[in-house]
């Protein structure tokens, strides 16, 4: 990479994540950079341990190429539609074995909290604190089976409540509305868990719709969710959410999310799938060229919603 | 009343959604509670305030949202923040007074599993796991639960607990959550594709309902304990036209939830 | 006050702020409720607890006119000014003494943290938490000097940090740039701790300097900082926050803090002061007429700066 | 250079601005810290980033505030976040390159007292308090220190710790610091009216610049112990017309912090 921070998602790729990594590519059913993980898979990563509260459709892919080592989430599901094949064959008694073998697919590693103890371990990684306590997981198995999550008295005397400890990724990947050359990002609509994600690790991706010109961020600082402060690379890939969504931009893409319901049932369909829509296709472009552009224009919102504008007023 | 035909996934949707009468703020689950309480909002309870966890507060969706992140839930929205603020304001804060879930397994003190069936290490089936349920079950002032009933979900024993219910009955459940300072006092309702069930004073699930077409028979076979009953066993009104054209036309024209 | 929440300030503050409680003013430097601060002084409210981490001119004046028993804070002055003496003389051994008498006035009670810890007091407060952690206070005095700050052992076996327990005040009064007639709150510019002060409370007043329709606050649902869920009353107050200021609507009166400096220093000018621009001033329109319109005028921004607007999307 | 008079005061800001150069992240005061940031962003740093407690990344203010929370931070700002996530993601999250404070009192390790003179249940003086400067001086890489120097305020034994510095000599504040995991590296220069003073390896406080016009008498005289001189002492360069006319001009007009 150049100087600057803008690079290609290849670049931003090859330099940014390494074999062994913590990845968390985030982003609640919104903004999922779908574009980031199938050029991770391009350039066959191994060993990654894959964070996510929702590991989505983005993860089964990622994880059915053969990525991933390790699984940290909270809800492993398509929502509203069923499993994640590609996963669930990689944990079942059944299809996976520890270290595979017998024409059994090697077993994953999880690690598993709920959602609330997904984002506070991303909030305590972003604030370097050694826990974070929560009122969840009592009289749950989930401690039993995740030893990380523990046990703390109040100091003050008025019981026990539950701590997880921080989750500090090797790299973030985040996908936003907009940022400007130097990686401050804004984000409108559901922001799920990335603030945290993105102050909580070593590296960070923003992965972009639009670049915009630093006066369009300065002009609403409220709305900037990650300064360039802690973004190493800023990815200018339109439509690179796809199936996933982009609040005001383009619709969830809820056919493929069903169509993938079969897929994903199906080792060998999910193997040709890859071949198919990642492998054998040289980045985002050509993905959206090849998914036709009456899909894509199928997206578009049904009209607009402008949020007004707001008055910061000039003081000099 | 209707003379049109109705599916029992229709008459528990119907069935869960008219619990919700009366509520103020709801906390929605993804699936079977999605299309529950998007119906209750157009019928029984249409000043209920929609939470989802993804981060939204007041949701007004113009059409049902396949997951429960979608972009028509934030369009004109009261609030959109974090899911941090989420989980902490409002859900820990004490604001939801109804959680809605859906369950892969449940018990009769309305303990829930959606992690494995099997071994945990190495399942028969990984399902879901918690998403926000753990901490929904805890934290909302009541719980309500959706689910069809089978032999295989309405179990003795589940094999994960994922969200507390009612524990090992009404009185541990009672001492624990009060010394633990829980603001949830637990499941409230489980409606099924059979009946609706309530909590007794034992924290023991009762029969309260049976739906139109549904037989006792059908409950005892599909109940792994031996169920206990209402005195007076209501039969539950079924699907008006307008619930079935709600249904049918605005919430799930695919009936990707009815069928 | 009737069904609706929309009520004046005499009516909000005779409900809703009762003697012996907590009272949080809050906004740091930004948004500051005088007009709340000086209606509770005309009401005679007695043995306050008044929580807000820079007390500031408000809670000068609040403590001078004797609402107040305690004081709970983290940084105590007349920013880039000076000293805040209503509050000073009520703590130093030479003007007061426990329980006052001899010439000398009744020693305010304080609790003091840094401005971390009330931060994280309030958030512990709207969370619903016993306790929040923090790397803080390490080899201080704070911890001697107020020992609810409390050690706390990691889970993890990494290190100790410090605690800080809730603050859930009575009520916390929150003055903002607008809100609908259901309490739903929008802000922007300096946020503060309003949102976590009004999350931690049990009641909840919203003073605006506008109410504007449902449909404003729906159009642009992420920059609204409180819910109306949680907001008992509405009050409806233009330059409700001067001295302070309204980002985009009127400026900090920057020589009002500085002639503030002169007043507070005598016990006597304070009272003076108290009696003419509180006691004998009916309310805050008074209080704007009595400052006079071209004063008023002098604080309007030098020009304007545009948030721009961003699209939601209709999605049907 | 400059023919022109100037203050002490003057000499103490604009020595205290030199220092932030090649300075990246800077976290700034309330009082002289903060004209002596928004100095150095207009001469010797113009990018460095200025972070402001009251939740404000990326200021770029056009008048002088009077106070750190102003209007004029925010417009124009990159980033504007509530004060939680301030102190929870910058602060305390290692970003920080620099915390620029001032002290009421401070002793020859750096350590500060903003809180009370005299007993602390019955003061003397009340001063401020803490506001961010405790978890600063913890959590920002490098602590800076502006403050007028004299018998009161450079003392044997500050009569609070507010603020921690080099604790009781550098080797016992290494050791405290790596076992607590604090970020903070402790205090690197204090600027006062009369000079600059760095610290030592044994982590006490060396004057190594005399600024034009004060003497060591006026030093000695005005520390409460016998201070280290650097072995080659420098004479601070004395103001520029350009310093002296952005300060007198833009940043200070009504010379609230000069005179």
């Amino acid at each position: 990479m150049s100087d600057s921070k803008v690079a290609s998602m290849h670049d931003a790729v090859a330099e940014l994540v390494r074999d062994g990594d913590t990845v968390a590519i985030e982003g609640f059913t919104h903004l999922i950079s779908f574009a980031a993980g199938h050029e991770i898979i391009r350039q066959g990563r191994r060993d990654l341990t894959l964070a996510r509260m929702t590991p989505d459709l983005v993860y089964d892919q990622m994880v059915a190429a053969g990525v991933a080592r390790k699984l940290i989430f909270s809800w492993l599901g398509n929502p509203g539609v069923g499993g994640l094949g590609g996963i669930r064959r990689r944990i079942e008694a059944a299809t996976s074995a520890p270290g595979g073998g017998d024409g059994r697919l090697p077993r994953l590693e999880v690690e598993e909290y709920s959602h609330f103890g997904m984002v506070a371990r991303y909030t305590a990684g972003a604030a370097n604190l050694p826990f974070m306590p929560l009122r969840s997981y009592f009289e749950t198995d989930l401690p039993t089976a995740n030893p990380q999550i523990r046990e703390i008295d109040s100091p003050y005397g008025d019981g026990k409540v539950y701590a997880v400890p921080p989750l500090k990724p090797d790299v973030s990947i985040v996908h936003a509305q907009r940022a400007d050359r130097d990686g401050n990002t804004q984000i409108w609509g559901l922001l799920g868990c990335q603030k945290e994600a993105a102050f909580a690790a070593d590296r960070v991706v923003v992965v972009v719709e639009e670049l915009v010109d630093e006066a369009v961020i300065r002009a609403d600082p409220n709305r900037t969710i990650i300064p360039g402060l802690i973004v190493d690379a800023v990815v200018v890939e339109p439509y690179g959410a796809h199936p996933s969504y982009v609040q005001g931009a383009y619709d969830r893409d809820n056919r493929f999310y069903l169509e993938w319901d079969a897929i994903t049932k199906d080792e060998a369909a999910l193997q040709a799938w890859l071949r198919e829509w990642v492998l054998d296709v040289d980045g985002r472009a050509a993905y959206i060229d090849k998914l036709g552009p009456d899909r894509v224009a199928a997206l578009r919102p049904s009209g607009t919603a402008p949020s007004g504008v707001v008055d910061y007023g000039a003081y000099r | 009343m209707t003379d049109v035909p109705f599916t029992r996934n229709e008459m528990m949707i119907v069935a869960a959604a008219r619990e919700l009468a009366g509520q103020r703020v709801c906390f929605v689950g993804v699936g079977l509670p999605n299309i529950a309480v998007n119906l209750a909002k157009r019928t029984v309870a249409p000043d209920m305030e929609l939470v989802y966890e993804a981060g939204v507060f007041g949701a007004r969706p113009a059409r049902l949202p396949l997951s429960i992140g979608d972009p028509t839930i934030v369009t004109g929205a009261t609030s959109v923040v974090s899911m941090h603020e989420l989980f902490s304001f409002y859900l820990q804060g004490g604001l939801i007074d109804v959680g809605f879930l859906g369950a892969a397994q449940i018990d009769r003190f309305g303990n829930i599993n959606t992690t494995v069936i099997g071994d945990y290490d190495a399942p028969t089936t990984r399902l879901p796991g918690s998403g926000g349920a753990c901490e929904i079950a805890i934290n909302a002032r009541q719980v309500f639960v959706i689910m069809r009933q089978s032999a295989r979900s309405f179990v003795e024993r589940i094999d994960f607990r994922t969200s507390p219910g009612n524990l090992g009955g009404a009185e541990q459940a009672e001492r624990i959550r009060g010394e633990g300072g829980w603001l949830g006092r637990g499941p409230s309702v489980v409606v099924t594709d059979l009946g609706i069930w309530h909590f007794d004073d034992d924290g023991e699930m009762r029969l309260d309902s049976l739906h139109p077409g549904a037989s006792l028979e059908d409950v005892r076979s599909s109940v792994h304990w031996a169920p206990k009953l209402a005195a007076s066993l209501a039969t539950t009104p079924p699907p008006t036209d307008e619930e079935l054209r709600l249904i049918r036309e605005e919430l799930d024209p695919g009936g990707a939830y009815t069928r």
